[in-house]
């Protein structure tokens, strides 16, 4: 076994510097890798590119790191919920390219499994067209899209072990799966970082030949974005 | 001139859900959509952020963290649910293995264009799932209200904001009418109860096919 | 929940008829559909064209089918171990396109994912390449590769439930993953089909979205091709 | 002269294996290499139909269908293995997550090309997943007899076979030398135990760049 294990968040970004491009997993706040967010925080990190498919909010998520100015440009698929977001790329301080969603993970996806380029009809017939390659197939247009190119990916599953393992839970699997294996080095945050031999083979939802660094992180808040209830009968 | 509220537009489109059908509901008007499905027929909902099998929200006390939807509501899971990532889930999207797609729109052109992303000039929160959604669902139907706040048509014969996704809307439900897209226009299926033809006409700006008998709803 | 469940593979199969294009999962003996091949034979049906990865023993899997010459043709990776086979290659009763493992693999995934047509490395400057498009990606050449289209696959799984959720046990899930929901109609048998909530949904290799039918086995022999064994200290 | 014998050779591919490696072994010569890697070290072997963490093979009564290797022999999973489909092994290839490729070839060309598929007019088994590794592999090192039944070298300037892959191989280990595939052609690193340069130069048709000291190798 190759161990993946190392001890603690600062190990984990070691290498991290301004002007690096970053995957960042997560959907809305579900998921997301908030001890490494916290971590590149206090490193003071700029200039930073952000492949992500949100932005966090206001005080949560990569809101933090965009309170601090420490990103220049954002590539997601919605950016909504974040004040200083809006006001930062109001005033031109923040870079924004918007991406279909399904095309933003199939383009995570395409890095983590060496496939250059793909064909999507997403798009299509819309400003994302504007530069792109079409193409027709079985008589429907289609864009070329390319595989993202990054220096670090930062994901959260709920389970891994030394072996770089990870198993998600829920709906926060995400973007956190095909971002592993997508950058030039993949760090992953677990809530609970288990023996070897804990997981079942079976069950392993990214093997570890995917993820180069792992740790399990101190404390994980989980805050819930849309509290939503039904009502006891 | 008012005829359904948002509850009623959601109540007229899940006459349109069939048998078997997996369904992907937009955030807004669509979401009220599983509250109005008969329970007699086998639905699945499908949430892009991924989840098949939603269920509705969660008791207080039973909300989780790692189980939200697409407009990031606590949910929860029914029996014979699964979870996968998010290529996965847009691979079921894209592969037209989703039946039917429901969302809103600001404008939908007589062609079956639509604009619900964008407006120039203002904040631009993203497209989020749905270029992918329409780009690639056969069935897609559009919920929102007939005109906008100013009293403008919301039924064109070209958007005029910029688009997310061209020729694809197959059928339309507003608080005054259902309608389908068809080569030569929006035809008109049904009025909303208490809507005149005429009200219809002179709210829809694309061009409108009105058939000799055009029937109110059935709710 | 959407039911999937038929009550035999006579059901399972219903509308397959001869000159079908059929996917078919398993590597080598290890995870291949026996029930819907046995169906297949009983059927009769012929001049089918098969997507598999292999061709099956003289007296196994996909040999049975060739032995009652049912396949016209086979488009596969590695189709050694079989006389008959090689019988009918040489004497040009059987068509047989070979095409790189993985090339093959994500074909299939192609198809289940809507991208019509992707890049990759492998075949670049072989016979493989002989009239496909090339391309650069970062000064590296690669080939555009389509997905397949295929009338019917037939897959088969460890767990499955009337939902047609799949769970697949140790290297028998191989093609048996992308080939679901890449054909217009996806069998799927299992060796046990387990009630609806059985599974843990957080561990399904293969959602039911994907599959169209799914039946339980009658039998499976499981045979092994290769009994390798360590001694015994 | 004879040379190293197919443990000989595989015991000194095993040399190249690093610590943190991710391995791809293929069938004949180059699945002897996971005896002699050093145990001190961290290795993980892939096989590509669906396992990474591959071990040995089981004991008589443990054996298992659902558990083979690419050469369809009985395995076992060793602590933290994890099993997965074909698309995604091929991934992990073709990503190169996988460091390092050890194959048996044909022929070898002294630009790196490999022909190990197929021999026109005999039967075609197929290339498996070979073009995909030696397409994807960043390392590449073929286990292979320096000459054919025949006595002919099978290090050549240019493959004769079909080709499985362009200027992808790095190293080769015969029975008779360990050379490295550099511009120039085959760089002569190391001579088998009591095999001369002289027998080297004979049995190599491809371009050969002898060093004025080749060392024998330490096995």
């Amino acid at each position: 076994m190759i161990t993946k294990r190392v001890n603690s968040v600062a190990d984990a970004l070691s290498g991290v510097t301004s002007g690096m491009t970053l995957m960042l997993g997560g959907f809305g706040l579900c998921g997301i890798p908030e001890n490494a967010i916290a971590e590149l925080v206090r490193l003071n990190v700029n200039q930073l590119t952000c492949i992500s498919n949100n932005a966090g909010v206001d005080d949560f998520g990569l809101g933090l790191l965009l309170q601090k100015k420490q990103i220049d440009k954002m590539i997601s698929s919605y950016v909504g919920e974040n004040a200083e977001f809006e006001r930062q790329m109001l005033s031109g301080e923040l870079a924004v390219e918007l991406i279909p969603q399904g095309t933003l993970a199939e383009r995570c996806r395409a890095a983590q499994m060496g496939i250059p380029a793909f064909y999507t009809p997403a798009g299509y017939g819309t400003e994302v067209a504007d530069g792109k390659e079409s193409r027709d197939f079985n008589g429907k247009p289609h864009l070329l899209e390319h595989a993202f190119k990054a220096d670090f990916s930062f994901i959260k599953a709920w389970k891994g072990d030394e072996a770089g393992n990870l198993i998600f839970k829920g709906t926060a699997r995400n973007f956190n799966a095909p971002m592993a294996g997508a950058a030039r080095i993949c760090v992953a945050e677990v809530e609970e970082l288990v023996p070897v031999g804990t997981l079942d083979p079976n069950t392993v939802h990214v093997p570890g030949i995917f993820v180069q660094r792992i740790f399990q992180g101190e404390q994980y808040e989980k805050r819930i974005e849309q509290r939503t209830l039904s009502q006891r009968a | 001139m008012i005829g359904l509220d948002k509850n009623g537009i959601a109540q007229r489109i899940a006459q349109e859900v069939q048998n078997g059908y997996y369904v992907n509901l937009g955030i807004g008007i669509p979401t009220l959509v599983a509250n109005f499905v008969r329970k007699n027929i086998e639905v699945e909902f499908q949430s892009e952020n991924g989840i098949l099998g939603m269920g509705p929200f969660p008791f207080e006390g039973e909300e989780d963290a790692d189980l939200i939807n697409a407009g990031k509501q606590t949910i929860t899971a029914l029996k014979g649910a699964s979870f996968f990532d998010s290529s996965t889930s847009f691979g079921m999207i894209r592969g037209q293995h989703v039946d039917l797609t429901i969302l809103g729109a600001m404008e939908v052109a007589d062609n079956g264009d639509i604009a619900n992303w964008k407006i120039p000039g203002k904040m631009v929160k993203g497209m989020g799932g749905a270029m992918d959604l329409v780009a690639s669902a056969e069935n897609i139907i559009v919920a929102m209200m007939h005109t906008n706040r100013a009293g403008e048509s919301k039924l064109l014969q070209a958007c005029s904001l910029p688009l997310t996704g061209v020729a694809c809307v197959k059928k339309i439900v507003t608080n005054l009418a259902c309608l389908e897209v068809v080569k030569e226009g929006f035809l008109l299926l049904e009025r909303a109860p208490g809507i005149s033809v005429e009200e219809i006409v002179a709210a829809t700006k694309g061009n409108l096919i009105v058939p000799k008998h055009v029937p109110e709803m059935m709710l």
